[in-house]
Formats: structure tokens, C-alpha cells, sequence
């Protein structure tokens, strides 16, 4: 018998569930399969319909639950059995070796910057690069480093270990092994929350194919003051020509050094003037690049396309629930970054149906100048330059019209997360139509097992404020459930 | 301070973070050149087990009353070294933190003469203000382990039944006569397809078996006083007054369906809104063959411009509910944006669609006309007006808060907004709380909702406040504002200036903050006229310290 | 005036353009190492004469960095702040001082670039005015 | 059956007004007014009206290409295509009928079919290759010896698709046979309403097959292959024969290595899916893989392919018109943007409409059948 509970998924709505369980005086096991806790809404730049900054409002509640007495913070953890029942379940979990001790690790990042691996950084979605030993991002807890042993040149059986030399916590542990240990818990609440649909199925649409189509999760990041462009608005074609540039101004450095020695070592002319004529065109290209960055450099038109894979019943039937709402944020906030900037959002329905939700959108329109188009999007097809086109019904004006713009944000549906089919088999309880926790509309936080409670987007697409209701209802039905059995 | 202050300084290498940009060794010189400094000692890292405890013996080997420690940033390392002076038997607010990494090694690596100077800057600062440092104390203050909830709707009912669930007295409060709240009148409730009735009547005969749930109806909400785990609740009931001790207060009063007189032809008998519609549904005395459902009435229009979130799901649910007893009947609903929202609700909107309902969108520039036995809409894909045939009109009107929304929000001291629902604390973060510690909302109180949702606020709410009633008295680190009142003028300013309206005037007509409702911002401080609210946490004493202390 | 050197007192809150100092440094973000950070709970806690102080003792220009408008930890302390800033400034304004030498800003907890863009323009500022005419009170 | 079954069955109901099909249709793209969704929404309304005259006398039912690309994307799987075809029968019965391109000859053609005509299919077969009365192959050669003649003079051979067609099969040792009594596939007549035509043909050919004891039927043309495989068993059940597509039968060879592709010239090409191929049948990659397993040959894709590809701009050989030029003239627009030097089309329908726009325009582009190209190929040594 136990009276402690266990959070799987630390999110906003596992954090607000173990505070609120901590703070009535259970011990609560907060189990995070990522190195830090904050979840999807940590990489959130602002929130609707306030326009909150999400880390600035979350980073307190990061900080709390890791320093309250009554949790206990396992990141880098998966849950890997579970038996027994409601009142005394024993949850087997991996905590995975981070080969940084915690204890030590003071988060200076030194390690970071001499580490020789370069890959893609997923909480920049990709779009910016981090190396193999890294902090998930800049504010996350537990501040300490973490190797991804998938892309360390150590587990790769090569030669390094600079961040060992370099640490001088001594926080570094190649050595380190997975703990493996059961948690005897009295209720159980699941927090798994969402995963961000992947548009690429949607061929018509150019995700993939055409640069400067992008996803929302993508475009908050580009928004973002610690995302990849450092808050400044830019499109994704001109992040990759800015690339190129790099990469070829660091040939054209080495070739010209080439050519020094060449000239210096008094080698044969054939080779120099091959040197030479490679160099010119280099030089030409680069010309040819940065004339295209130019091209590039302004931002001024941005589409967002609305049910991009929601309420669509080849890909998920459901609706997403904030898709509109975020749009209309971002392109408030992209405005405020640049006030030149026109947003257009092609919507199938607006749904602004939450509180002061409706009011912003009008606000939206009137003092942003939001161009809103009722028609979903058919097809993104690729104009001069590459600029994406968004082919669209107008059903106001009943018209096909089509519309080249700088950028296109696609509002992509909210989907399980990937885990959520094997924990429901793991746990036992039953998934909806959609694959989201199923629960009694009237018991709103119970699944189909005695003691196993959900919360957030993994019971179904919510916003932020439902999430937390929910979290806290999920602590609710659990102190009930551990002070009648456990 | 009669006692001589003894201050000891502790500078961080924090590995090369620190000490690879700036001279540790100087820095040390440096402060230990300061006024009331008797001891100062490098470490590599402060915060490591070596660091900690070189403090704790510190303290004890010299005699240190304060504590300054030049290291990284407070937001993360204040707590540990906060937690070492406490241990090593000091008041943990003796204590002062330089950040001499994230705001000076790490920004100013190239400039390293100017960022030594700046370090030294920082460190006479912070141990100019360590001198004026005051000793914080917790305090604390007994709960009442007794939670009132207003209003016994399915969100009340529900709050009501997880509080007793965890184990807490419940003062229930109900203004009609009768538990149950605007589901009385209701056919069933969607997605569950249960009686509206049959739900009321489970959780009412809950409420009755549970002990712990005291229920007031016909009551009236009179006087609150007091504050977070300690208010008292005064509040009429056929026509007795009761005076309940509380600990916290949720709010669950509920709003009601607009009448939309003056609107589309309402009459209540041949057009009609969705509550008498199920009102005819539950009694099976529907028999029209044709219905027009008008989304909207009321609601996303200049004078009212919010959307009332459930209708379009409410409409969605009573059709199909027509179509199960008629499948021939005709039903049409004219809306702007359905809202059905996330899994469930697109899920019955699809079924509404499968059992042969048919939606049609209109604007708000044209909108349906209600004539004799008809409904004229334009048809978009027709490109004209088309008549609809319509037996029965039915109008879906929002939900309005409650006319005595405004006296619970004057007696509570808690706000609403313009349309008078309640307004929570955070619009994201603190949904369920107010801004007010102790008192909570839930359901079509804090805005319209569904039943799943109710539910769910409800259980939230009672959550929010059994963190408060779990407790046998509420601790509260004593950062806070206080006034003394001989210094007090009386003139209102940190009652016009405080955010949560703590500050109030005493009977004798002095400023008085309740120090469990102060938040501790110290924006009362800064505009008190006569200084006399005192702010040990952060004092004038300390800030101006500082100030002269910025240039040697 | 090249080699001037400004001191520059900054009343940053605690959870949001301290934050984003925090943000700065964790980000290696280089600016001036010409401020002092005096760390309060909310940039409504700095009064008037805090600002002025600051002058009196020596700094050469002032400046109060809170949450974004709107997103106040304490609801509306940033607010109280911008008035009281701009009371100060007219105050300068009527002994004869440069009203420039205060400002306001405003940023978030995530905005560490914006921190140290402040920090420079700041600087910058104040290098373009020249010492604080109350400079002697520094040797004093 | 009633018109309210024709809208639960397709589920045309379902549609959220959102505007996909018709931002999708190539027809709406340059005929202002045309919608699918539209003509859905219209047909809904007047039949809950009780006026389903009205609904059945529409006339933009015949605009509609049903090259399925709304049906492809409309995100609530509406059936838009079987809408059509079910919409034009009942509309087919009230004298609501598809106006025909080439004065009509085609379809009169079709309908003479219906006697007991015998044809004289046989006689090509024989100059070009070895086939059999009777066999486990049957080819199915379809409109072409009629294309043949009627498009003759715009220089296209018809018939040396079938030809090659056959040498190849003859090449794998497949002796198909090929009849003289075999008729039209009736895939013009199901899409142009006359549903009961379309029965007689088919049991027609369901009958000849099976006195030939054939158990693989080879088609070489999508339109014909799609009647059998979809809507053959829909009135008539599963039938006894497989129904097999040319490309799928000899990519597997080749694969097996039975049949090698030669060096051609070298070439670009850009490959145009025909709508019944592609989305209603599902091939895509077949096709494909023929065409880039020819050395010498290099593809390139439009930037609609597959099933994004966009229509020919005919159906039925019906509402041929400044519309359908527009359709095609984009088309192949699109084609010459790959920097290609041909189109390969793979249905001999699509290769005639886009060699017609051709002759009006001054492009370079070249039209070619991919059993022609391949021949080359294949027939070479």
C-alpha cells in the first residue's frame, strides 16, 4: 500500500499535477522521458490570448516542482512495467544514464562548446544544430548537461573525451549505467501529452519539398528570442542560403590559402590558374547566394493554413482544438516583430470559442490587420523564386484565388504521442477512437483503471488553461483514490 | 543593529566560468577590504558539498552574521545557500548573492579589466546592502479545515463531492430551492447520453449519504471576511443566518441561457430556445416535422462579443436527439463557425451529419429572416435566398452569468469582467484560482462550459483548495509588506496601487496588509507617502545601500 | 569624451529582465560591462527617489528593466514603474538634467538578446550625453 | 434509387464547407462559377426541398471531369466521384444528358456495339503478332482501332500502341488472344449516365471472355482496365478472370529478368499520370519504374504528380472546350518547366487531347505513348 502518486509526462499539466499533489503533502514521483521537464509548451514563444511569454510564466513552475520537498524529479526515465493495482501499484523505471552526474554538473556549458558533434537540435525543431552533449534548452531543469550517446564519438568507439578533460566539476561519467527501479505508488496520473502531426503526408500542401512551408511548432521557434534566429523573423530559405554562404565563404578561405602556398612554393602555373579559376567561380556563386539572400532578407507576406491534418478523416477525424487560436497568436506576435508584416489565416471554421478568445481574434483584425479568408487550403504549389503559392477557395467570395506569400505556417493537428499506444497496453487502460486516453465524459480524469488518471493532451487536444484544470482534477481524483486505499 | 555586524564573503571560481575571465585572488584582496568583511575564502565551486559546508563552518569559526556569496545566478543557487546559513545557524535571509558569472565572466569576456572592475563593483554593492539585511521569519496561520462552495450546479455538486472525497467538511450553498442548477431542466447530456435529471439526482443523492457535505438551499451569501485558510462566511437560509468558518471558498455559481426577447421572432412556443426545446424533448412532446436551429443569437455581436462555447454542441446534441424520435423530420441548423471542438465534439458533429442533419453557414451580414412556417436564409451555393421550411424555430443563445454575479464578486472582493464572469488569476497558469489566495471558480461562473468540463474544473477547484485545508496552518515566509500604523496618513495609496486588493483601512481608520494576502511585490512600498509600510525583504535601507555603494 | 566610461544603475525584476540577464549570460551574449544590476521582486518596488539616488551617488544614467507590458508577474507593477519613470525624468527635466539619462524598458524572461541590446543602447546613450554632471559626488 | 439514398450513400452531406474541391478542380481553376462543392451543396438543398427535379436538370454535373482529385483531397472523404456517376445515371433517365465532343460519333460507335455486330478487331493482331482463339491470356484491346482511325490525321497511330503491346507479350511467349467479338469496356457510357448500354456491353465481353477460358485479362488502357476491375463486379460480381495491367505485367518480367530495356537515345522525359491510372486505380509507380528502367532515358517530375496530378482536361469525349484547352495548355506548360523534351502519357486518351493542344500552340514538347516508347526498348534486339 502506498500513498504516493506517480506523474508520467512532465509537461504543463504533469508539473501542475505533482505541485498540487506536492503541495497537500503526498510524494510525488515525476517521471520524464526527455532530460528536462516544460514539455511541448516550453518551446511555445508567447501564449494566447494574453500573449504571455510561455517560458517567462512556466520557467517558475519548472524551478518550484524541482525544489519542492514532496517531488522527486526523474528526467531521462521511462516507465517500463507496471503491476499491482489501484492503492499499490509497483512501477518498474529506467532511469537512463545521462553520463553527467546531476549532482555535479553545474550547467556551465563549457562542454557544450568544445564538443566536436554537430546535430540537429530537436526542441529547435531542427532547424538549428546542438552538440552531442547538451542541455535539452537554455532554461531547462534539472540544469545539467546530458550526452546522447547515439551521436558521441565516444559510443561511436572513436577517440575523445573533451568534455570530460574540460569539466572541471568532474561531472562527466562515461561510465555511467542505467538505474533500474520499482516506485511503489498508490494512483498513477498519465500526462503524456501530444505529438505535433508530421504534414509530410499532405503532398499537396509542400511541406518538405518547398523551404518556406513550415509548421507552426516550427515558426514559434523562429519567433522565439533563444530559437535559431534569435527571435528575428526569417524564412527558412534564407536561413538555408545563409548556410551555403558559410559554407562556401570557409571553401573560398581555404582555397585562397591554397593558393598562397601554391604561389609561394612556385608550383607549376597549370595548377595555380586551376586554383585560380576554381576560386573565381566560387567567388561568382557566393556572389550569386548572396544576391539571393538579399532577395530573401524581407518578410512581409505569411499565411497560415488552418486543419492541416485535423478534421480531416484520411489523417485524424478530431479537430485540434487551439490550431486556430496559436494562428492568430502568431501572427499577433509576427506582427509585433516586424509591423510591416500582413498575416493572412485560411480557416475552415474559427474557433475562438474560450474565454476573451473571439475578442482577440476581432482585435486581431482590427488592430493587427489579420486578413482572415474562410476556405481551407487545396494545395501550395511553388512560384518564381520557389515562393510558395496557397491555392484557395474564398467561400465568402465564392472564388479560386491563388496567392504567392514569403512564408506559410501550416497549423498542424495534435496527435498521441508516440508512446501512448504501448503505456495504455503497459497500464491497461483503453485508448479513444483517436488514440488518446479514453474517459467517462462525466469522470472527466478517469480511465479505464482503478487508480490510473490522465490529464492534459493525452486525454485529448486541449489548451493550456484546460490542461491545468484537468491536472489538477487528475490530483484530486488521486489524493481520493491513495486516502481511501492507499 | 546593536550586534557588531560580521560579514564573511565567498567568491566562486565556479571552475574557469568565473575565474577564467576574472582574478579571483583579486577579488578576494578586494572584499576583503570592505567594511564588516572578516573573512573571505575562494572556492572552485561554491555550491558543491566542499562550498556548503566551508560556509556552515565559516559561520561558526568566525562568528559571521552575514552571509555574501559572489557566485552565478540567485534564481537557481539562492534556495542552497539560503538552506547553509539556516543550518549553520543563521537567519537564511542574512544572506546576499552576487552574480558575478551569467552577469559578468560570461557577457564580458573580452573586456576583462572592465569586467574585473565590475565584479569589484558588484561585491561592495552586495555587501553594502547585506549591512541593512533583516531577519525573516515564517509565520503561521491556523486553517479552518471547512471549504464553502457556492452554488449547487453540477460544478458545485462536483467540487463539493471531491472535497468530502478528501477528506474536508463542506459548507454547500444553493440560492434555488432545489440542488442541481441549470441541468434540472435538460433533456440528456452529451456525449454520455445520460438523463440531464438522472445526473442531478446521482450527485444530489451523493451529497445527501455524505456526512461531510453540509447543503444550504434557498441560501443567500451575505458578508465574507477574513482571509486564505481563515475566512468567515456569513449567508441566509430559509430565512435563518448562519456564520461558517472556512479555510477556502469556490465559487461555482453558475450562469444561465440568454432569453432572446426581441430576437427572431422569439415567442416560446413556435420559436423557441435550446433549453425549452429539451425541456420539450425530455416530456416527448416534440412533434414538428421541420426545425431550424439559428446558431449564435446573441452572442458574437457587437454588444456581446464573445462566443459562448457549448451552443453549437448543445444544437449539434438536440438534433441528433429530434432525429432519433423523428428520422424523417427535417433538421437544419444555420450557424457561422461550428465549434466542436477536439475529439468528442467532431466526433458527434460527423454523427449529427451521418444521421442526416444538415448545416448550413450564414454571416452575420446576412442573417436568417424567421417568417410564418419558414426560415429565409441565403444559400451560398445557391446563390439566392431559400426558404427553409420550419414548423419549429429554435434560437441557440449564450450563457449570460447570473445577475447576482456582481454582489458575489463585491462580497468576495474577487473581479469579473465585462460580461460578468469571473476572472481567474492567470489566463493560462491559474485558471481554477483567483488572485485572491483561498478562493476558486469553476464552471459557467468562469465562463460557459460543458459538462465534461464543469466536471472537470470542479474536481480542479476542490484540488486548488484542498492545498490549502491540508493543512493544519499555512506557513508563509515573511517576505511581505507591513505598515506601521503610527506612520500611516491614511491616504489610500496602497489601497489605489495594490494588484490583489490586500491593503485595507482598520477601524481605527489606519492602512492595515493582511500578511497571508500579501504577495510581497513591494509596489505599496514604493508608493506609500509616508514610508510607512515596511518591506524587510527588500528595504529602502538595503536598495539605497546599493546605490551609494556604486561607486567606490 | 571618447574614453568616458558611464556607470549605469539598472532595477531589474526578478522574473523577467533579471531572467533574461540570466538568458544573456547563458547564452555568452557580449554587451557593455558598463551596468550594475540591483535586483528587486518587481519593478514596482522602485520608487522615484531610488532612481534619483542612484544619480546622487554617482551613476551616470539610470535605467528599470520589468516584464512586457501586460505580462507583469504582479499584474500591473511595470505599469506603476513606467509612471514613476516618467515622473523621475520630468524631475530631471526641471533641474536641468538630461531626461534621456532614465528610461524604462521592458522584456521578457526570454528575450536575453533584447538584455544585452538595452545594455548598449543604454550605454550608448549616456556615452553620447557624457558624465553625469553630479560626477564629483563619485570622488567625494 | 431515391435521391436521398444518393446522398447518404456518398456522403455528400458530409462536406464542411470548406472549399478544398473546388481550390483542388481544374475546372473551377478556369471556369469561374464551377464548384464541386457547390454542385453538391445545390444538389442537397433542392432535394431536401422536395425539388428533385431541379437537382437532377443541373447542368454543371457534366462539367465535372471525374478525375477524382476533389475526391482525393476533400478532408471529409466525401464520394464525389461516385456522386457523379450515380447523379448523371438519374439525370441520364430524365433526358438530362452530356453534350459530345466530335459530333457525337464516338458515343453513337459505342452504342452501335449493343447488336449483333460483328467487328473485324483481329486483322492488325495478325499482321503484327502471334495470337491465339483461345488461352489463359486474353488481350483487351478497347477503343484503339477506332482512335486509329478517327485521329489518324493528327499523326496518331493508335493501333501501334496495341501493336507493340502485343510484340512485347509475344516476346515473353504470351500468345494472347484477341477478338473480333469483343466490345467496347461501356467506361464512357457509365460516365455519361447510360448505365443499362453500359450492363449490355459488359455482360457482353463477360461472356466472350469466358467462352475463350481466359483467366488473365491484360489491358492496356486504364479506362478499360478500371470498368473491369471496379465496376464490372459491381453489377455483375466477382468475375472469374483477373484483371491484369500491361505495365504491371511486364514490369514484373522485367524484373525477372524475361524482358531487358535496351539503350534508347538520350532523352528527358516528364510522365502524366491519367486520373483513371493514377487515383482511381492506384498506379502510380509502375510506370515509373518502366520508364526510368530504360538506359539513356532520365525522368522528371512536374510538380503535380502522382496523386496530385492534374487532368487532360476531357472525359467521355464530352464538353470539350476553351476550358479544356486552357486545362491542357497548363498541363503542358507545367511539362516543358521540367526541362523534359517529351510527356509520356500512358492512357491513349490523354495522348490525344494533349497532341490536339499541341498543334495549336508553338511548344516543343513532345507527346508519346509509354508502350510506344518502351517498344523501342524492349523490341529493339
Amino acid at each position: 500500500m502506498s500513498r504516493d502518486v506517480l506523474v508520467i509526462g512532465g509537461g504543463i499539466a504533469g508539473i501542475q499535477a505533482s505541485l498540487d499533489l506536492a503541495e497537500q503533502g503526498f510524494t510525488v514521483y515525476l517521471v520524464e522521458r526527455l532530460p528536462s521537464i516544460g514539455g511541448k509548451m516550453a518551446q511555445l514563444d508567447k501564449t494566447f490570448p494574453t500573449n504571455d511569454c510561455s517560458i517567462c510564466i512556466m520557467g517558475p513552475k519548472l524551478f518550484e516542482v524541482e525544489r519542492h520537498p514532496n517531488t522527486q524529479l526523474l528526467t531521462y526515465t521511462d516507465v517500463e512495467a507496471v503491476k499491482g493495482g489501484a492503492g499499490n501499484f509497483t512501477v518498474t523505471v529506467r532511469k537512463k544514464a545521462r553520463y553527467v552526474d546531476e549532482a555535479k554538473c553545474t550547467a556551465c556549458g563549457l562542454c557544450a562548446e568544445k564538443c566536436p558533434v554537430s546535430v540537429p537540435d530537436v526542441f529547435n525543431m531542427n532547424m538549428d544544430t546542438r552538440s552531442a552533449i547538451y542541455k535539452y534548452f537554455p532554461q531547462g531543469i534539472p540544469s545539467v548537461y546530458t550526452i546522447d550517446d547515439s551521436v558521441c564519438r565516444i559510443f561511436k568507439g572513436k577517440k575523445c573525451n573533451i568534455c570530460a578533460k574540460i569539466c572541471e566539476a568532474k561531472a562527466v561519467n562515461y561510465e555511467q549505467k542505467d538505474a533500474v527501479f520499482d516506485l511503489n505508488v498508490g494512483a498513477i496520473i498519465v500526462a503524456t501529452g501530444f505529438d505535433v502531426f508530421d504534414p509530410s503526408d499532405i503532398k499537396p500542401y509542400g511541406y518538405g519539398t518547398i523551404p518556406d512551408v513550415i509548421t507552426a511548432m516550427e515558426f514559434e521557434r523562429l519567433l522565439n528570442a533563444s530559437g535559431p534566429t534569435g527571435g528575428h523573423l526569417e524564412r527558412l530559405s534564407s536561413l538555408n542560403t545563409k548556410a551555403e554562404i558559410e559554407q562556401l565563404e570557409k571553401q573560398i578561405k581555404h582555397a585562397k590559402a591554397g593558393l598562397k602556398r601554391a604561389e609561394k612554393n612556385g608550383q607549376n602555373s597549370d595548377k595555380v590558374d586551376e586554383v585560380k579559376k576554381r576560386l573565381a567561380e566560387m567567388n561568382e556563386s557566393l556572389d550569386g547566394l548572396k544576391a539571393k539572400e538579399a532577395s530573401l532578407a524581407e518578410l512581409r507576406d505569411i499565411a497560415f493554413v488552418q486543419c492541416v491534418g485535423s478534421r480531416d478523416l484520411r489523417y485524424n477525424a478530431h479537430c485540434c482544438s487551439y490550431g486556430c487560436m496559436h494562428s492568430v497568436k502568431e501572427a499577433v506576435v509576427a506582427t509585433e516583430h516586424e509591423s510591416e508584416l500582413k498575416s493572412t489565416i485560411f480557416f475552415t471554421d474559427m474557433r475562438a470559442y474560450g474565454k476573451e478568445f473571439h475578442e482577440y481574434c476581432l482585435r486581431g483584425g482590427s488592430e493587427y490587420g489579420i486578413h482572415f479568408v474562410r476556405g481551407r487550403v487545396a494545395e501550395i504549389a511553388q512560384g518564381d523564386g520557389g515562393r510558395p503559392v496557397v491555392w484557395c477557395e474564398d467561400m465568402d467570395t465564392r472564388k479560386v484565388e491563388q496567392h504567392p506569400f514569403d512564408l506559410v505556417v501550416l497549423a498542424t493537428a495534435c496527435v498521441p504521442s508516440q508512446g501512448s499506444a504501448s503505456l495504455a497496453t503497459m497500464l491497461g487502460f483503453n485508448l479513444d477512437e483517436s488514440g488518446f486516453v479514453k474517459t467517462d465524459p462525466n469522470k472527466p480524469v478517469d480511465t479505464s483503471v482503478q487508480g490510473i488518471f490522465v490529464c492534459g493532451c493525452a486525454q485529448g487536444p486541449m489548451d493550456i488553461p484546460s490542461s491545468v484544470s484537468l491536472a489538477s482534477a487528475a490530483a484530486s481524483m488521486a489524493v481520493q483514490t491513495v486516502k481511501a486505499l492507499g | 543593529m546593536e550586534t557588531e555586524l560580521r560579514i564573511g564573503v565567498f567568491v566562486c571560481h565556479c571552475g574557469i566560468n568565473i575565474a577564467g575571465v576574472l582574478d579571483i585572488e583579486d577579488l578576494c584582496e578586494y572584499a576583503g577590504t570592505l567594511p564588516n568583511v572578516v573573512t573571505v575564502q575562494p572556492n572552485l565551486f561554491t555550491c558543491a558539498e566542499t562550498g556548503t559546508s566551508g560556509i556552515k563552518n565559516a559561520v561558526k569559526e568566525h562568528d559571521l552574521n552575514r552571509v555574501v556569496v559572489a557566485a552565478c545566478t540567485p534564481r537557481t543557487h539562492e534556495p542552497i545557500f539560503r538552506a547553509s546559513c539556516q543550518e549553520a545557524g543563521i537567519n537564511p535571509y542574512f544572506f546576499e548573492m552576487v552574480n558575478i558569472r551569467e552577469h559578468c565572466s560570461w557577457v564580458h569576456r573580452h573586456d576583462r579589466e572592465a569586467a574585473q572592475g565590475k565584479a569589484r563593483d558588484l561585491i561592495r554593492m552586495a555587501v553594502a546592502r547585506a549591512m541593512f539585511l533583516e531577519p525573516i521569519e515564517t509565520f503561521k496561520s491556523k486553517v479552518e479545515p471547512r471549504a464553502l462552495v457556492i452554488g449547487a450546479g453540477i460544478a458545485g455538486m462536483s467540487s463539493a463531492l471531491a472535497l468530502a472525497g478528501e477528506g474536508f467538511d463542506v459548507t454547500l450553498l444553493e440560492k434555488k430551492a432545489e440542488m442541481g442548477g441549470l441541468l434540472r431542466d435538460l433533456h440528456k447530456v452529451a456525449p454520455s447520453e445520460v438523463g440531464a435529471g438522472e445526473l442531478v439526482e446521482q450527485k444530489v443523492a451523493a451529497i445527501k449519504q455524505e456526512g461531510r457535505i453540509q447543503c444550504f438551499t434557498s441560501a443567500t451569501l451575505e458578508e465574507v471576511s477574513g482571509y486564505v485558510g481563515n475566512y468567515s462566511a456569513t449567508f441566509s437560509s430559509n430565512g435563518n443566518t448562519h456564520t461558517h468558518k472556512v479555510g477556502a471558498i469556490i465559487v461555482a455559481t453558475g450562469g444561465a441561457p440568454l432569453k432572446p426577447m426581441g430576437l427572431y421572432n422569439y415567442d416560446g412556443k413556435r420559436v423557441i430556445t435550446q433549453s425549452e426545446l429539451e425541456t420539450k424533448l425530455k416530456s416527448g412532446k416534440l412533434d414538428a416535422k421541420s426545425i431550424v436551429m439559428i446558431q449564435c443569437v446573441g452572442a458574437r455581436i457587437p454588444e456581446r462579443n464573445y462566443c459562448s462555447r457549448i451552443c453549437c454542441m448543445v444544437a449539434i446534441k438536440n438534433s441528433l436527439h429530434i432525429k432519433e424520435i423523428a428520422k424523417d423530420a427535417k433538421v437544419f441548423v444555420l450557424y457561422r463557425d461550428i465549434q466542436a471542438y477536439g475529439v468528442e465534439n467532431e466526433a458527434l458533429f460527423l454523427k449529427a451529419k451521418e444521421a442526416g442533419v444538415r448545416f448550413i453557414r450564414y454571416n452575420l451580414e446576412s442573417p436568417p429572416v424567421v417568417g410564418d412556417g419558414n426560415v429565409e436564409i441565403y444559400h451560398p451555393a445557391m446563390g439566392k435566398e431559400v426558404p427553409l421550411p420550419a414548423e419549429l424555430v429554435v434560437l441557440s443563445t449564450p450563457i449570460v452569468a447570473h445577475d447576482d454575479a456582481e454582489s458575489v464578486s463585491r462580497i468576495l472582493k474577487v473581479p469579473v469582467n465585462e460580461y460578468r464572469f469571473f476572472l481567474e488569476a492567470h489566463a493560462k497558469l491559474s485558471p481554477l484560482d483567483f488572485a485572491t489566495n483561498g478562493i476558486y471558480l469553476c464552471g459557467n461562473a468562469h465562463y460557459p462550459a460543458t459538462v465534461r468540463e464543469a466536471i472537470s474544473q470542479a474536481l480542479g477547484a476542490a484540488s486548488r483548495a484542498s492545498i490549502i485545508l491540508s493543512h493544519d496552518a499555512i506557513e508563509r515566509v515573511g517576505t511581505v509588506a507591513r505598515v506601521d500604523q503610527e506612520l500611516c496618513s491614511s491616504c489610500f495609496a496602497c489601497v489605489k496601487v495594490c494588484p490583489y486588493q490586500v491593503p485595507h483601512m482598520d477601524e481605527g481608520g489606519k492602512a492595515m496588509i493582511e500578511p497571508m494576502q500579501c504577495q510581497g511585490c513591494g509596489i505599496c512600498v514604493a508608493e506609500c507617502p509616508a514610508e510607512a509600510i515596511q518591506f524587510g525583504y527588500v528595504s529602502d535601507a538595503q536598495i539605497m545601500a546599493a546605490c551609494e555603494a556604486l561607486c567606490a | 569624451m571618447n574614453n568616458f566610461e558611464p556607470l549605469i544603475a539598472v532595477f531589474s525584476c526578478h522574473y523577467c529582465s533579471y531572467a533574461a540577464a540570466d538568458l544573456a549570460g547563458s547564452s555568452r551574449i557580449q554587451y557593455p560591462p558598463n551596468i550594475r544590476v540591483i535586483k528587486i521582486p518587481c519593478t514596482g518596488r522602485v520608487s522615484v527617489n531610488h532612481i534619483l539616488k542612484a544619480l546622487e551617488c554617482g551613476a551616470d544614467g539610470v535605467y528599470v528593466a520589468g516584464c512586457l507590458e501586460g505580462t507583469c508577474h504582479f499584474i500591473s507593477g511595470n505599469f506603476k514603474a513606467k509612471q514613476r519613470v516618467q515622473y523621475a525624468k520630468n524631475l530631471l527635466s526641471e533641474i536641468n538634467m538630461e531626461p534621456e539619462r532614465v528610461q524604462m524598458y521592458f522584456m521578457s524572461a526570454a528575450e536575453g538578446a533584447k538584455f544585452a541590446n538595452v545594455a548598449k543602447e543604454m550605454t550608448e546613450t549616456i556615452r553620447e550625453l557624457g558624465p553625469s554632471p553630479l560626477g564629483q559626488n563619485k570622488s567625494e | 434509387m431515391s435521391i436521398q439514398d444518393l446522398i447518404e450513400r456518398t456522403k455528400v452531406s458530409f462536406c464542411q464547407d470548406c472549399g478544398v474541391c473546388t481550390g483542388s478542380c481544374p475546372v473551377s481553376r478556369v471556369l469561374p462559377g464551377f464548384s464541386p462543392q457547390q454542385m453538391v451543396g445545390k444538389f442537397v438543398l433542392s432535394a431536401d426541398l422536395g425539388l428533385e427535379d431541379e437537382a437532377l436538370s443541373d447542368r454543371d454535373m457534366w462539367s465535372c471531369l471525374t478525375c477524382a482529385l476533389c475526391l482525393q483531397r476533400c478532408p471529409s472523404k466525401v464520394e464525389y466521384l461516385e456522386f457523379v456517376r450515380a447523379v448523371r445515371e438519374e439525370a441520364f433517365r430524365t433526358g438530362n444528358k452530356a453534350t459530345f465532343a466530335h459530333d457525337g460519333v464516338i458515343e453513337t460507335i459505342v452504342n452501335m456495339q449493343r447488336g449483333g455486330l460483328h467487328q473485324n478487331k483481329t486483322a492488325w493482331a495478325r499482321e503484327a503478332g502471334q495470337i491465339a482463339e483461345s488461352g489463359e491470356y486474353y488481350l483487351f484491346v478497347g477503343c484503339l482501332p477506332y482512335f486509329d482511325v478517327l485521329f489518324r490525321d493528327m499523326g496518331i497511330s493508335s493501333l501501334g500502341s496495341a501493336s507493340h503491346m502485343l510484340k512485347m507479350l509475344n516476346k515473353l511467349g504470351i500468345e494472347p488472344v484477341v477478338s473480333d467479338e469483343e466490345r467496347c469496356c461501356g467506361h464512357d457510357l457509365l460516365w455519361s449516365g447510360n448505365v443499362d448500354v453500359f450492363k449490355e456491353l459488359a455482360a457482353f465481353n463477360i461472356e466472350m471472355i469466358k467462352r475463350c477460358g481466359s483467366k488473365k485479362v491484360i489491358f492496356g488502357c486504364p479506362e478499360g482496365y478500371v470498368a473491369f476491375k471496379a465496376y464490372y463486379p459491381l453489377y455483375f460480381g466477382e468475375l472469374d478472370f483477373e484483371v491484369v495491367h500491361f505495365y504491371d505485367l511486364v514490369g514484373e518480367q522485367i524484373k525477372d529478368g524475361a524482358l531487358k530495356l535496351s539503350r534508347v537515345e538520350e532523352q528527358t522525359v516528364t510522365y502524366h499520370d491519367p486520373c483513371r491510372l493514377g487515383r482511381m486505380a492506384g498506379i502510380y509507380e509502375a510506370p515509373r519504374e518502366l520508364i526510368a528502367g530504360m538506359p539513356g532515358m532520365t525522368l522528371v517530375e512536374m510538380e503535380r504528380n502522382r496523386e496530385n496530378a492534374v487532368c487532360c482536361g476531357v472525359s467521355c469525349w464530352a464538353n470539350c472546350s476553351s476550358y479544356s484547352k486552357q486545362i491542357q495548355m497548363d498541363r503542358l506548360k507545367e511539362a516543358e518547366a521540367t526541362g523534359a523534351d517529351a510527356l509520356i502519357t500512358a492512357c491513349p486518351k490523354c495522348k490525344i487531347h494533349f497532341t490536339c493542344a499541341l498543334s495549336s500552340s508553338d511548344m516543343k514538347m513532345e507527346v508519346k505513348d509509354l508502350t510506344e516508347v518502351m517498344a523501342a526498348s524492349a523490341l529493339e534486339h
